[in-house]
């Protein structure tokens, strides 16, 4: 028994130091409720961590009597999720807004956060995968809640509110699933679909549905992805940044790792992928358009962003889903580093108008450089990362015969390069006019350089990348 | 005594929730309504878990009453704290966000 | 190495100029200078090493670059690519000296002309196609801030709208690339012109389309001409030399490298339509151009028009057109960056373009009179200027395959005429406007930028068998491969 | 329990649980909707014990009816002062002990209109009960429900992990809560 | 023989020296155009003996591929081009002599000489060349130097449209000569012009046709017939020697050249078409020339007329006597406007109004200028004669109604050139001519050697002779002899022309019984304005095309980028729509018309409310949706 539970930690290493690490920060949080030790522990505690996550082997028996799993493709998305957590600490350390109200249980949380994501992309069973969305939603609940004014108290009752009522919908989903196939193991549940969607086949589509709304929901896939621009734009931006990338990639990989648990009923369900996949992609950028606040815009542009990775869904290959998480990639790097951008300006000029980005090439030349290579890597501009991310999405929808999904992202990325083009434009062809010159903050310029030496790198030298894609086999 | 009814139970259970969710304008009164969405998945569970004699499901509604008490705290949280700063309860008379 | 070379000169001066100081701006010329010189030199080496009867790839460079998708570094010249390179590495040159005129924010200016030119250069030497498609894109981004930037009248509406629509026909080039990469499994173009060709008609139909909506923006080819114009007109001197010296040139290459070798079924299925375009482009800009006021926009629709030629040629698939068509790209480059740089000249002194305000010049300017002159005879096809002979070229390799296409396209070569003599009349004859009664004639650097470009267009005018003989082989061989 | 009380029994349950619930969801007076909400979770326990699952039955009144909903009507109460519409704070005297008479929550302001709200969750009720209307129908006898010591069983060797994490769950709720709900300003000045 | 490069490279090199050094070398350059083109004369010369022996001399290159042998260029002289060389070459060095003179004051005096020669060895590249592509080339060069000597005084408005005019005009016509010059290539797979003969036998009569009517139709352009005569009137904005050379003898002659040279393509139906349009030209220019009150003017339409002529003996396939009247005629009509330029140079007017009674005052020119009238008139036994004569009497042998228009067209030629003749030189001086003074001699003397070969040069190919003209170009067999009632019928022509010229061009009598004076005056007055033809050119041509250029302008503008622009604009106002849909639209169709009518009024604060309820509302109805939808579906 303890035997179990001792191999079961063996993979489980990361998960354990993070939420140990999250209590001791707890604790000094008590004692020094503004002193930089909580802060010291937290970066201490994650990488703590990241070393424990590089001796993590790849597992093939499933730890905890099977209720998570631990291979190659959680792996990846831990490292995400870590990455996540690690860019958005440094983002809390270059923002003022947040660093007025920062406290210790804030760092708790977001580390706790972080254990929450790892759980998500390993769940291998209907409870943790329910438990594992519900701690995200709840941290990313108070996260946005944080700030001590009456815009996130907002934000964060909206989101809480359309958060829970996805998940509940997502649980009833989970419990008619499990009324049809008594399976809660997902190996089970893929073993038992088939003949429970030969028996009650209404019944069990229903409940797929209702169960992949709570995952549409994370991933703000349209029409379920109203809640979005509020809760970005109430949040402090470092936490609308997490809440982008991290929950998001998150959701990515438990939809991934239930669609193939699914994978009889793929038939039934990529209608509705490939239609809301172009739905979302073109309605996020559609919207993003008529933007004129750099949140909600970017709020959008991440919405029409999961529209892309929907696409390595729709597709349903593995070549699809080592795309997704190639993009998923690309895309922490991309949007955190837009979003680190987005801070620097808004924590300098007190301004979320898009016309504080006005002359920033003379304000900040080396912040407005990054922004561009942010931008340009979104909107699909090779030799940037955002580029090989789409390259793959795209030639996995056409590998799949998806023409129609593959055109539309390709008109899409057309669209799309209205507002990222529009942001360039006011940062370099307009002129600063009074507007003052930027402050360089250390920390968002390592956040910055990370990000912009990442889209840089990876997008001219990708292979790398794509050998730790390698180990994905899931297929829909 | 069927399993159907107790679905019927449930499913009304669960829509009457819906029609709390999206008929109440005040918060905490929509909080109600998740309770209803919430213990309506329970008796799923539960009710399954008695035809399957599965112990497993069981526990997984214990599970969700935790979580539904997770829940509760840091809804009416952020109400106080919503209340606090904006002088409100009501779900769509708060208005500072732009959308 | 000799490629990497051509590429790393710019590049490394980029670099360069990106860790010198905003202040120093003599040295940042001078960085640019030399970069885009050694580029030069290089170019003018590789020529002088080139062997025109092989019909193969010179010069290889292979290195694996993405090994997952068999994706490499693969550089070569051969004889379609060669003009294209040395069009490049001469015009970067000389916008580069004429980029002197630059007065605000000169490092980014110059480092993003940096950037400009390894794109372009690349594009001309990739031998992969996700290679050729990386620098295809790379030369977008420059050029958006080069225009946007230094540009003049509604330069911000111009700079988008090349991105937009440039970025749109790629993104169709993007899916091809794609779709034809799951079909052959490989992104070399030397295989590829075998592999791809196997491909079913349907197929090939299909990408030669998306592979041609890429390039028509580019060429531009009607009706994805409009972005042509106005960034034509709002960019700055040299930026517009580069754009219709080199950039549109990326369009006819493409078809050249890519549309044709490796769908020629699609090709052929489509020659009619292309015949048709480039008699409509012929015509059709003509007529626009004949109508502008703006000099800067006369010439842009001028482009539109020579341009047309290209097609033409291409459509033909005879060894006349396609010699015409290739040489009417480079004599394109050559004739309108000219023309670009004398409408420089006289906007840098009279800050105006429309083509009324001026007059009389001819007294005034004898020099600047004589080269505008020069250029303009050039721009309306006279025999013994490089002009004439692409121009010509084009009409006898079409004309016995696309016959009235042909014949309505040479309403072009009269309205062309009738434009480029209204450019003469309306700036250089008649009584002199008294508003340029002190206007000072060209001056020494502007004749340096010139000067080589007319030696270029009188000598290929007379012989043009000096460009010639360097594509005959590679088009032959292009040829039999396309009609097989 | 024989077949006929069993049916009694369920029958009273689902009147008690679907009354508690329609009055939750329409009910003006809020504190009144706690209340009938408290009436539907205490059915729903009934409804566990029916289903022999008497340990959660337990877990349902104490946690639920004991605890969250404790907590939700001193929520109403904290915020009593609040629940008028149209943010008209303070321009009439009213507490917590107005809101229980339910003498200030006036009219339709409290609730969105019901009609298309109505049609969508009838809407749901019937797509759920159409799908699953094929389910097979008989209960198994009680005999072979789980029993407690299962449940502990479960919870403690096979659930171990969510059993923790689900701690972590609560300890991030409640830290968070505490900080978001208490007032701030002692910490952030 | 690569010495036949000299001919036309030398005042090619010329020209180029003075292009780039011409302000450096100054008054000098007229001489070095003198003495390049004297020494083109002399290398011409120098080919004498070849060409007699009735040899042809070439000299070829490749030119564009090595691949096909159809594009080696290549030079070659024969007897028909030597002719013409002999022309171009002596009437360029007298007229580059003269100009040394004539434009002595002019301040761009060495670029003169620059195109003078340019056009020189395009001209003589015209000449010689044995490819169709190398003679398109220098048909276009000497286009371009007409221009540019047109326009020579860019300064004057009228000179400068002039210049366009002419080039435009010339560059319609040219388009034809392209299409037939594709059209050859494509059916005969050749350009070689030396193989016509061949040509002809392998391509079917009716392709022969189109190719020679379009080649026919560069010729048009270029010689200025109708329906494209218009320009060379306004040629004359340039300066005279310029008229002389290139729009009198030399390059308007080159669309007669044209036909001569590719007769062999030229089948019966495009000959006649030649002969139409040529007998159309002929008199119809010469009725203009008879009213027209500019000197110049009506020398050149006397040129169109003459050309017209020509093109006439080509349709009437009388090949060389139409190149023999061109000889004829390149002599005369230059020293008739070296005469002109003369009376310019010496008056500073070319209004017939002002110019009376100069032989007082201009001996030399008198003189020369009634010998050049006298010959194109067709005086017995002067050049003109020599050829007019033949060319009505091959008319008279084939076609009576041509050879009575011919006489006609005779009669008109030496009415107004005699007209022209005598308000200028005879009558009381003009207060005009009184100032006038004799031109140097640099310009009298290149008139003289003119008027020598004006009077005498038909000679060559008169039977005197033994139609030397006519043996050198290959042609054997002509009758010999001379008629007598020809000579009759030219002197009553030229008396004729001289009553009628005497008495109502220089009298100013009125002929015509009052009856028909309003139809003469009408006639008049349609002549003088020349038939109305640039009127109606601008109107039904010009007007329209401009207002095309314009309409695609619009279009480009309106359209093409209207289409580009609204596509963004659309997509732009999408997005906001689409916004709008998500905060506005739900709630109001879910909240039935009822609230929608309430919201009204609160609408823009309901855009700027965060809306929960028809969010959450439209979650479920999204589920319900897709469940709904995928169930039925499965």
């Amino acid at each position: 028994m303890s035997g179990v539970l001792l191999d079961s930690l063996a993979a489980w290493w990361p998960e354990v130091i993070l939420s140990a690490g999250a209590l001791v920060v707890l604790l000094t949080a008590v004692w020094s409720k503004r002193g930089q030790i909580p802060l010291i522990l937290s970066w201490v505690t994650l990488g703590a961590s990241a070393w424990a996550l590089t001796q993590t082997g790849v597992s093939s028996n499933a730890p905890f009597f099977g209720l998570i799993v631990c291979d190659g493709f959680s792996l990846l998305f831990r490292w995400i999720a870590l990455g996540s957590i690690a860019i958005t600490l440094l983002m809390i350390m270059a923002s003022q807004e947040v660093r007025a109200s920062m406290r210790g249980e804030y760092l708790a949380i977001l580390l706790l956060m972080g254990v929450g994501l790892m759980l998500m992309v390993e769940a291998n069973h209907l409870l943790m995968a329910y438990l594992s969305i519900e701690f995200v939603s709840l941290s990313g609940y108070l996260l946005v809640g944080f700030p001590d004014n009456a815009r996130a108290a907002e934000g964060a009752l909206k989101y809480f509110l359309f958060g829970a009522l996805a998940s509940a919908v997502m649980l009833f989903g989970m419990s008619l699933l499990y009324g049809m196939t008594d399976a809660l193991l997902f190996p089970e549940l893929l073993q038992k679909i088939q003949p429970a969607a030969a028996a009650f086949p209404q019944g069990v589509l229903l409940a797929v549905i209702l169960l992949l709304v709570g995952l549409a929901f994370k991933i703000s896939m349209v029409p379920f992805h109203l809640w979005t621009p509020d809760a970005y734009e109430a949040a402090p931006m470092p936490v609308a940044a997490l809440l982008s990338v991290a929950p998001k990639a998150a959701a990515f990989g438990l939809l991934i790792r239930f669609l193939s648990t699914l994978a009889p009923l793929w038939q039934d369900l990529y209608p509705i992928f490939s239609s809301l996949t172009i739905l979302t992609m073109t309605l996020g950028n559609l919207v993003a358009l008529a933007q004129t606040n750099i949140k909600r815009l970017l709020a959008y542009s991440t919405i029409a962003q999961a529209g892309y990775l929907l696409i390595g869904i729709t597709a349903g290959t593995p070549i699809g889903v080592q795309a997704l998480v190639l993009y998923l990639i690309a895309y922490l790097f991309m949007n955190f580093g837009a979003f680190a951008c987005a801070v620097a300006v808004v924590e300098q000029t007190g301004s979320e108008s898009l016309d504080a980005f006005r002359g920033l090439s003379t304000r900040a030349p080396v912040l407005a450089f990054a922004c561009v290579l942010f931008l340009l890597s979104l909107a699909g501009i090779p030799p940037l990362f955002g580029f090989m991310g789409k390259f793959f999405l795209f030639g996995a929808a056409l590998q799949a015969g998806q023409t129609l999904v593959a055109v539309a992202a390709v008109i899409n990325s057309a669209i799309a390069l209205y507002y990222y083009v529009n942001i360039m434009r006011l940062m370099f062809l307009q002129s600063a006019g009074e507007a003052q010159a930027l402050q360089p903050v250390p920390a968002l310029h390592l956040a910055l350089g990370v990000c912009a030496l990442a889209t840089l790198f990876f997008g001219l030298f990708p292979s790398s990348v794509l050998s730790w894609l390698g180990p994905i086999r899931l297929v829909l | 005594m069927t399993l159907r009814w107790f679905l019927l139970v449930s499913h009304a259970l669960f829509c009457l929730g819906v029609f709390g969710m999206l008929t109440r304008r005040n918060a905490i009164a929509m909080l109600l309504s998740i309770e209803l969405l919430l213990n309506a998945a329970g008796l799923n569970f539960v009710c399954f878990s008695r035809i399957f004699s599965n112990a497993q499901a069981q526990t997984i509604a214990f599970f969700v009453i935790a979580l539904a008490a997770c829940e509760a705290v840091v809804g009416l949280a952020i109400i106080l704290s919503l209340s606090r700063h904006a002088k409100t309860v009501f779900a769509d008379e708060a208005k500072l966000l732009s959308g | 190495m000799l490629l990497t070379s051509l590429l790393a000169c710019p590049l490394l001066g980029m670099l360069l100029i990106l860790v010198l100081p905003k202040s120093s701006v003599r040295w940042i010329r001078g960085v640019a200078v030399v970069a885009t010189g050694a580029a030069l030199l290089v170019g003018l080496k590789v020529l002088g090493q080139f062997q025109p009867a092989l019909a193969s790839m010179q010069f290889e460079e292979r290195a694996s670059w993405i090994p997952q998708l068999n994706i490499s570094y693969y550089l070569g010249i051969d004889g379609l690519s060669l003009p294209m390179v040395l069009l490049t590495v001469l015009l970067g040159f000389l916008a580069c000296l004429a980029s002197f005129g630059i007065t605000q924010r000169q490092k980014e200016y110059f480092a993003l002309y940096l950037l400009l030119e390894v794109g372009m250069l690349g594009t001309f030497l990739a031998l992969d196609l996700f290679l050729f498609y990386i620098f295809w894109e790379i030369v977008l981004v420059p050029m958006y801030f080069l225009i946007g930037i230094w540009g003049g009248g509604r330069r911000e509406y111009s700079a988008f709208k090349f991105f937009v629509y440039t970025l749109a026909g790629s993104l169709a080039m993007l899916l091809g690339i794609l779709a034809l990469y799951l079909n052959t499994q490989t992104f070399d173009l030397v295989a590829l012109s075998g592999k791809a060709s196997q491909l079913g008609l349907g197929l090939q139909k299909v990408l030669f389309v998306a592979f041609f909506l890429a390039f028509a923006v580019k060429v531009p080819i009607f009706p994805f001409h409009t972005w042509l114009p106005d960034a034509h007109v709002d960019a700055p001197t040299p930026i517009s030399v580069i754009l219709a010296g080199v950039l549109l040139k990326m369009g006819g290459y493409g078809f050249f490298r890519i549309g044709y070798p490796l769908f020629p079924e699609g090709a052929q299925w489509f020659g009619s339509a292309m015949a048709v375009l480039g008699m409509i482009n012929i015509v059709y800009g003509a007529f626009v151009a004949m109508a502008q006021t703006d000099f800067k926009r006369l010439v842009a629709y001028s482009s539109v028009s020579h341009m047309g030629f290209v097609l033409l040629g291409l459509a033909s698939l005879t060894s006349e057109g396609l010699h015409g068509a290739m040489l009417q790209m480079f004599n394109h480059g050559i004739i309108t960056g000219g023309m670009f740089l004398l409408v420089g000249v006289l906007y840098d002194r009279a800050h105006t373009r429309q083509l009324d305000a001026f007059g009389g010049l001819g007294a005034r300017v004898p020099v600047y009179a004589g080269l505008l002159i020069f250029f303009s005879l050039a721009t309306l096809g006279l025999p013994g200027l490089s002009g004439f002979v692409g121009e010509f070229m084009a009409f006898v390799g079409a004309f016995g395959v696309w016959r009235w296409q042909t014949m309505v396209s040479i309403i072009g070569v009269v309205i062309a005429a009738a434009y480029s003599l209204r450019v003469i009349q309306q700036v250089l004859l008649g009584p002199l406007n008294e508003r340029w009664a002190s206007m000072p004639d060209i001056g020494p650097r502007e004749w340096i930028t010139v000067a080589p470009l007319v030696v270029i267009i009188l000598v290929i005018g007379i012989w043009p068998l000096t460009l010639l003989h360097l594509q005959d082989t590679s088009l032959q061989q292009f040829i039999a491969h396309v009609t097989r | 329990m024989p077949t006929g009380g069993y049916t009694i029994a369920f029958v009273i349950l689902a009147a008690l649980a679907l009354m508690g619930a329609v009055w939750t969801v329409t009910l003006r007076n809020l504190f009144r909707a706690a209340l009938s909400l408290g009436l539907a979770l205490i059915a729903v326990a009934g409804f566990f014990l029916l289903l022999g699952a008497e340990f959660l039955a337990f877990t349902q009144i104490l946690v639920y009816v004991g605890a969250i909903l404790t907590l939700i009507i001193f929520g109403i109460m904290l915020t009593a002062k609040f629940h008028q519409s149209g943010g008209s704070v303070g321009r009439q005297p009213c507490g917590w002990r107005h809101s229980l008479a339910g003498n200030d929550i006036t009219g339709s302001v409290v609730n969105r209109p019901p009609l298309p709200a109505g049609i969508a969750s009838v809407g749901l009720f019937v797509l759920l009960t159409a799908s699953t209307w094929s389910l097979p129908e008989h209960l198994p006898d009680a005999g072979l429900a789980p029993t407690t010591a299962a449940l502990g069983q479960q919870l403690v060797v096979l659930l171990v992990l969510p059993f923790e994490v689900i701690s972590l769950v609560i300890l991030v709720a409640l830290i968070g809560s505490v900080a978001l709900a208490s007032e701030k300003q002692r910490f952030s000045r | 023989m690569i010495a036949l490069l000299f001919i036309p490279g030398v005042p090619l090199i010329t020209a180029v020296l003075l292009l780039l050094f011409g302000r450096r070398i100054g008054k000098a350059s007229a001489w070095l155009t003198v003495l390049a083109l004297a020494s083109t004369f002399f290398m011409t010369i120098a080919l004498s003996d070849l060409v007699f022996a009735g040899n042809r001399i070439g000299f070829s290159w490749v030119w564009l591929s090595q691949a096909s042998a159809n594009w080696t260029l290549g030079l070659s002289v024969d007897g028909l081009s030597w002719v013409m060389l002999v022309v171009v070459t002596s009437i360029g060095t007298l007229i580059a002599l003269y100009s040394i003179g004539y434009m002595h004051h002019d301040p761009r005096f060495s670029r003169f000489f620059a195109y003078l020669s340019l056009f020189c060895a395009s001209m003589l590249g015209l000449v010689m060349a044995d490819h169709f592509l190398l003679l398109y080339a220098c048909w276009e060069l000497v286009g371009l130097c007409s221009y540019l000597l047109i326009s020579f005084w860019f300064e004057k408005s009228a000179a400068a449209e002039a210049g366009r005019k002419a080039f435009l005009t010339t560059r319609i016509g040219d388009t034809g000569m392209l299409l037939g010059i594709l059209i050859l290539f494509w059916s005969s797979g050749s350009l070689q012009l030396g193989n016509l003969a061949q040509v002809r036998q392998t391509l079917d009569p009716h392709v022969l046709t189109l190719i020679s009517a379009l080649l026919f139709f560069g010729a048009i352009g270029k010689s200025a017939q109708v329906p494209l005569h218009i320009w060379l009137p306004d040629a004359m904005e340039g300066p005279t020697p310029v008229s002389a050379l290139i729009h009198a003898a030399t390059m308007v002659a080159a669309g007669v050249y044209l036909v001569a040279r590719t007769f062999p393509l030229f089948t019966p139906e495009s000959l006649n078409l030649v002969l139409g349009i040529g007998l159309a030209t002929h008199l119809f220019a010469a009725t203009i020339a008879l009213t027209m009150t500019d000197i110049k003017r009506v020398l050149a339409y006397s040129t169109i007329s003459q050309l017209g002529l020509m093109m006439t003996a080509l349709g009437l396939k009388a090949m060389p006597l139409a190149l023999f009247h061109l000889c004829m005629h390149a002599f005369c009509k230059a020293l008739l406007f070296l005469g002109a330029g003369s009376v310019i140079h010496g008056t500073h007017q070319q209004e017939l109004e002002h110019l009376r009674g100069l032989r007082h005052f201009m001996p030399l020119t008198w003189i020369t200028f009634l010998i050049a009238v006298l010959s194109l008139s067709g005086a017995p036994f002067l050049s003109g004669f020599w050829s007019k004569d033949a060319i009505l009497l091959q008319a008279q042998h084939t076609m009576s109604w041509v050879f009575w228009s011919l006489v006609l067209g005779a009669l008109l030629t030496a009415t107004y050139l005699l007209r022209l003749y005598l308000r200028c030189f005879h009558g009381s001086p003009s207060s005009d001519a009184k100032h006038a003074h004799e031109s140097p001699a640099i310009m009298t003397a290149p008139l003289v050697l003119l008027a020598i070969f004006a009077a005498g040069i038909g000679l060559v190919g008169s039977p005197w002779m033994h139609h030397l003209f006519f043996r050198i170009i290959g042609v054997h067999e002509m009758h010999e002899g001379i008629e007598i009632g020809m000579v009759a019928l030219s002197a009553a022509l030229v008396l004729g022309g001289f009553w009628l010229a005497w008495q109502v061009g220089f009298r100013r009598r009125q002929l015509l019984p009052a009856s028909l004076r309003p139809i003469g005056q009408w006639l008049y007055q349609a002549a003088f304005h020349k038939y109305y033809v640039d009127e109606f050119y601008d109107k039904a041509i010009l007007q329209p095309f401009y207002a095309a250029t314009r309409a695609f302008s619009r279009f480009d503008q309106k359209v093409v980028d209207g289409a580009v622009n609204a596509a963004g604009s659309g997509t732009w106002r999408l997005g906001q729509w689409k916004e709008r849909f998500d905060r506005l639209i739900v709630d109001r169709a879910v909240n039935g018309v009822a609230t929608a009518t309430r919201n009204l009024g609160l609408l823009p604060r309901l855009i700027q409310t965060g809306i929960v309820h028809p969010y959450l509302l439209m979650i479920v109805v999204a589920i319900v949706a897709l469940a709904v939808g995928v169930i039925a579906s499965q």
